[in-house]
């Protein structure tokens, strides 16, 4: 469907069709030198534009869905050849009022619906949305309850970075990598069923602790998995991460330049692929990583451009590791005790007051800033998600590339569109 | 930089443009309020001081306190520790008035789409200034996209569009009633 | 030329490495190279509600005799998926629950629901396939059953007269 | 045309008898009929077997079950894929001139079952022209897949046969180089010379006759797949971009037609390859004496059949694995790969390979 570079098409998605009818307008490109005037409309063929009138260059309008886009989103491209000259990125297909219903619903209702802030990072919804509402009513996390929501990041963490190499796998192409990583990715899906009875949607995190003690066996499983996630890394590593054709397509490819970083504020493993060290984990104590040993990898630019689409699959994949490395000490350091203060009540209240909290997720910072009037619900919560940012770059970014490398520059910005619409 | 001398550096900065400085909530961050017609020289002062050096803008965050909005810029620095939250309140003239604040995407570009949301969903409408709106024209003369009017599609441009245009209301409003619920 | 040489060589042993790291599954060479695949309505090879996890979230069940019907499920449900209606039963302390519908369609599976439940009847089954042929279908009922007019006025005349019995 | 007659009527004749047609039909008749023969029970069942194979290697290869539902561990799925494909209706309004240019380069596409070696009695075309004559195969696919891209105006179309295009420019010049390299050892370029001069065993194929050759084979093979545009080498086709290229607004029935294209092309090339290189459909010298001076030729033929579809299957299922596990090229890269590397190599191999057949003549 969404191939057709000019009809417009699905407006069912949205509610009123007018919305659409301002893009009508833009629809046909004239290059900036063309001086033939009105009768250029005339000629324009709106059902098959390229047999209208040759112009050097090619407007082709991509989305709300299409191979090529990791999410729903629409991409404007003007084409010279086969280059991408200009682009532009309109997001909002996903918008789910994600905060006005945490508005509307009661605090005990906060946590399942912050696993839909990004479902693959579900955990990560949770407890910035727990930190926040603890910092608020000051409540003291139980030592336990904290080593298992770091538990549960980390591996959420490991998860998330497969399913990027999925991503990646897929936009170039590789099939059988996506299989293996895939695979993998279930074993970690295992776990958070075994613990929370759910894969996806955890709803495990309280405020004041988590939902349950770790049940029998969860730990040991945890262990079980490091070992063969670290054997799986270096299959990984054969396979797909040195292959020729795959650095071929990767190396120097989508540079992100520091200052476009800054401009933008982009965080996470795209930050730190070009280089910049700005990990929350290392940086804020409250997180409770101050006490565990790992490094955190940047980019080194091995393909000998610093920031490029290699450079930001390789720090996830070393970032795989170190999360091993980090569910090895947590494993060892938990200690035995509560994992929540008190159970949860039905009319649960706040008190008075704002927070706003920080995590370090897979794809960057992840903020969330409460604002309580000390009724049933909250008054305000809104989300600063990564994705923004990475969704800021993009126009400057892939103008200068080829259009068979599109999916693979969008795949390796690591794009969730549900938190960046809400 | 130390609590204590974070607020006496701002004092001495901002002078009268400051009206508090509060601690946010119960963390270690501080609440510069200002008042809203102040807001871009104040911008340009937070960024421009080369020892608060507070070039990134992590958050926007735009909350409604009764008829009040409080609109909260989250600054931080790249390169030092510093971080403050910038606070400025406004009243709209009734409750289905749209806001007017001017728009800070000329010190850190990476607010343009939190200010875009805001715009939409709380109608808070962030102004871009004649400097900024004067080389909007000049780069897009030609396009035909300038011509529609602001809702059509630039080039070069990342735009979150969490409405439909013409959607009634302000959905984060607490006055918003929806479609279908009178 | 040399450089020229050394790039087609490298691609070349790169592409024969890919390929050669592949075979072990070609063969199934010891546990960690086992097709995973497991078949969805296969008797043989599927996950039945046997093999989850304990903690496991499935479709909803009220045991309806204990139930009290105090609807604190209702108020704490996320997407408002419950619908609750009561009676008020002959004897004060007891209600009649005549309508506990679960909008399975709704549903997220939360849990929130089962752990507010104060006299824990309502609980997770290790049902989780839902499908159905109609969106009536969908939503999975436990009320009791409406109460006849008759009925009502028998339980009210019951209260009336236990109330008169108390203020003697 | 006398070797056509000779033939067709050699090989068919044989047949119709066995079947109980009359003798003394036309040879036109012979003629079509061997090409629908070879085109029903070689060429159609060859895609079927391929396609089953494909899957399960693939799955193999993924950790993967592969089809496992229709027939015994999955055997009919090729034909319940093909009746799936049979039931589809176009959603899209059927457009002229897509149908003209995809009938147009479906027919100009069999034409070269005419010249398609299959064994020493399955020569229709075996003149110094034929070995040639696939060429015209692989050029016309790509002349009608450009123009069926063309036709559909739409971005993907328009770039897919343009990149299908660049591809199969790129592509042509190295495999005509690795042709004529087994014509410098041959001195013909006619099926039965080139078959001839191999023999049963690897060591008397052309391929290991000189250090050249290997070259022009490993060039030969490549360049095909970027002529053909068969994965990996399928920049043209890319999914991930253009839906498939041309194949996005194909539907149903004339996706299947269009696939099959591909495939055949595909297949083409590994026969010839195999022909050429790999000793072709020769059986060791006492069998195929054994047979013939018995007379039994129908056997002799399928023996040779079975063992020339063994190594064009072997070399197909090779290509197939490298495909699978390898990511895609993008088109740019496959087109400086078939200019910049097979190009020269393939010149080389040329040189080389007169060379070396000049030194040994002198010696």
């Amino acid at each position: 469907m969404s191939e057709t570079p000019t009809t417009e098409h699905s407006t069912s998605d949205h509610p009123e069709g007018n919305r659409k009818e301002s893009r009508h307008n833009t629809e046909d490109y004239r290059p900036k030198d063309y001086q033939a005037g009105a009768d250029y409309l005339a000629e324009y063929n709106a059902e098959f534009p390229l047999m209208s009138p040759k112009t050097d260059l090619t407007r082709w309008k991509i989305g709300p869905f299409h191979a090529s886009l990791p999410a729903s989103m629409i991409l404007n491209l003007v084409l010279d050849g086969e280059v991408i000259s200009r682009c532009s990125v309109e997001t909002g297909f996903l918008h789910k009022g994600l905060e006005k219903a945490l508005e509307l619903s009661p605090w005990s209702s906060l946590v399942p619906y912050a696993d839909h802030l990004d479902p693959e990072n579900a955990v990560f919804g949770e407890l910035v949305v727990c930190t926040a509402v603890e910092e608020i009513a000051a409540l003291e996390v139980p030592l336990r309850a904290r080593v298992i929501r770091l538990i549960l990041s980390e591996l959420t963490r490991i998860s998330a970075h497969l399913s990027y190499t999925v991503r990646l796998a897929r936009s170039v192409g590789s099939d059988t990598i996506v299989h293996y990583v895939l695979r993998d990715r279930e074993r970690i899906l295992d776990l958070f069923e075994l613990l929370t009875g759910s894969r996806f949607s955890l709803n495990f995190l309280r405020f004041g602790g988590v939902k349950a003690d770790v049940t029998e066996g969860f730990i040991e499983r945890v262990l079980e998995i490091c070992e063969l996630i670290k054997i799986r890394l270096k299959e990984y590593n054969d396979i797909f991460t040195y292959n020729f054709s795959f650095t071929r397509r990767t190396y120097g490819v989508a540079v992100l330049p520091v200052d476009m970083i800054q401009k933008c504020g982009i965080t996470g493993p795209n930050a730190r692929a070009s280089g910049i060290i700005l990990d929350l984990r290392k940086s804020s104590p409250a997180l409770g990583y101050d006490r565990i040993d790992f490094q955190v990898p940047i980019g080194r630019g091995e393909s000998g451009a610093l920031g490029d689409i290699h450079d930001r699959y390789l720090v996830r994949l070393r970032e795989i590791g170190q999360s091993i490395e980090i569910l090895k000490q947590l494993t060892e350091i938990i200690p035995p005790g509560d994992f929540l203060e008190k159970k949860l009540e039905n009319d649960i209240k706040i008190p008075t007051g704002e927070a706003y909290s920080q995590v370090e997720s897979p794809r960057g910072l992840l903020g969330c800033h409460i604002v309580s009037d000390g009724s049933g619900s909250p008054n305000r919560v809104q989300f600063r998600t990564p994705t923004i940012s990475n969704l800021l770059c993009i126009p400057e970014l892939i103008p200068g590339t080829r259009i068979e490398d599109l999916p693979v520059v969008l795949a390796s910005l690591d794009l969730g569109i549900a938190e960046a619409d809400r | 930089m130390e609590k204590t001398l974070l607020s006496q550096h701002l004092n001495r900065l901002l002078k009268d443009k400051v009206l508090e400085i509060v601690p946010f909530g119960r963390s270690s961050l501080m609440t510069v309020w200002i008042e809203a017609k102040s807001l871009l020289e104040v911008s340009r002062i937070l960024k421009e001081d080369p020892e608060l050096c507070l070039d990134w803008l992590e958050n926007l965050s735009v909350a409604q306190l009764d008829q009040m909005f409080a609109v909260s810029y989250f600054l931080r620095s790249y390169r030092k520790q510093n971080s403050l939250v910038l606070r400025l309140s406004a009243v709209p003239q009734n409750m289905k008035s749209k806001i007017k604040i001017d728009s800070i995407a000329s010190f850190w570009p990476m607010g343009r789409p939190m200010e875009l949301e805001a715009e939409d969903l709380f109608g808070v409408h962030f102004e871009k200034t004649k400097a900024e709106k004067l080389e909007k024209s000049e780069k897009q003369k030609d396009d035909r996209a300038s011509r529609d009017g602001g809702d059509a599609i630039r080039e070069g441009e990342f735009q979150p569009k969490l409405l439909p245009s013409g959607w009634g209301g302000y959905p984060l409003r607490k006055n918003y009633v929806f479609p279908g619920r009178q | 030329m040399a450089q020229y040489l050394r790039a087609i060589g490298a691609g070349a042993v790169s592409i024969a490495g890919t390929c050669l790291t592949a075979v072990p599954y070609l063969f199934r060479w010891g546990e960690l190279h086992k097709e995973v695949t497991e078949g969805y309505p296969d008797p043989v090879s599927s996950k039945t509600s046997d093999d989850l996890p304990p903690r496991s979230r499935g479709l909803l069940v009220n045991d309806i005799d204990h139930c009290t019907g105090c609807g604190d499920c209702r108020k704490i449900c996320p997407v408002q998926c419950i619908h609750l209606e009561v009676e008020p039963q002959a004897d004060d302390s007891k209600v009649w629950v005549s309508r506990f519908d679960i909008d399975n369609s709704k549903c997220m599976f939360c849990g929130l629901c089962v752990e507010v439940c104060l006299p824990g009847s309502l609980n997770h089954t290790r049902q989780f396939e839902g499908a159905a042929y109609e969106l009536s279908q969908l939503t999975s009922s436990f009320g009791k059953g409406q109460v006849t007019a008759e009925q009502k006025a028998k339980w009210a005349a019951k209260r009336e007269s236990n109330k008169k019995k108390e203020g003697l | 045309m006398n070797t056509l007659d000779a033939s067709a009527k050699l090989w068919t004749s044989e047949w119709c008898r066995a079947l109980g047609f009359l003798d003394g039909v036309p040879t036109w008749f012979y003629f079509f009929l061997a090409l629908v023969f070879t085109y029903c029970f070689v060429v159609i069942p060859s895609g079927s077997v391929l396609s089953y194979l494909d899957r399960k290697l693939s799955a193999d290869l993924q950790a993967r079950v592969g089809p496992n539902q229709a027939g015994p561990a999955g055997i009919l799925q090729p034909i319940a894929d093909f009746l799936k494909l049979l039931q589809k209706q176009s959603t899209e309004k059927s457009n002229w001139r897509e149908d003209v240019w995809l009938s147009i380069h479906t027919m100009a596409l069999y034409s070269t079952l005419a010249v398609m070696p299959l064994g020493t009695f399955a020569l229709m075309l075996d003149t110094e022209m034929s070995a040639f004559l696939p060429f015209w195969s692989a050029l016309v696919l790509a002349l009608g897949t450009m123009l069926l891209g063309f036709s559909q105006g739409t971005v993907p179309g328009w770039f897919g046969g343009m990149r299908i295009a660049a591809q199969t420019m790129a592509g042509s010049f190295p495999a005509l180089m690795g042709l004529l390299c087994t014509g410098v050892r041959t001195g013909s370029f006619q099926w039965s010379q080139l078959a001839t001069i191999q023999g049963f065993s690897p060591l008397s194929w052309t391929v290991f006759s000189n250090p050249f050759q290997t070259i022009a084979c490993l060039v030969f093979v490549t360049s095909g797949l970027v002529l053909s545009a068969t994965p990996p080498l399928d920049g043209g086709l890319s999914m991930s971009d253009i839906h498939g290229g041309v194949a996005s607004q194909l539907h149903g029935r004339k996706y299947s037609l269009y696939r099959f294209g591909r495939f055949y092309v595909f297949f083409l090339w590994s026969v010839i390859t195999v022909v050429l290189f790999l000793g072709a459909w020769i059986l060791p010298l006492e069998v195929s004496r054994f047979l013939s001076d018995k007379g039994a030729n129908r056997i002799l033929s399928i023996l040779e059949l079975i063992l020339l579809l063994f190594k064009t299957f072997a070399v197909m299922l090779t290509v197939i694995w490298i495909a699978r596990v390898n990511p895609r090229s993008r088109v740019d890269q496959i087109t400086s790969l078939a200019w910049k590397v097979l190009s020269p190599f393939s010149l080389i191999a040329l040189v080389g390979a007169s060379l070396w057949m000049g030194w040994r003549n002198l010696g």
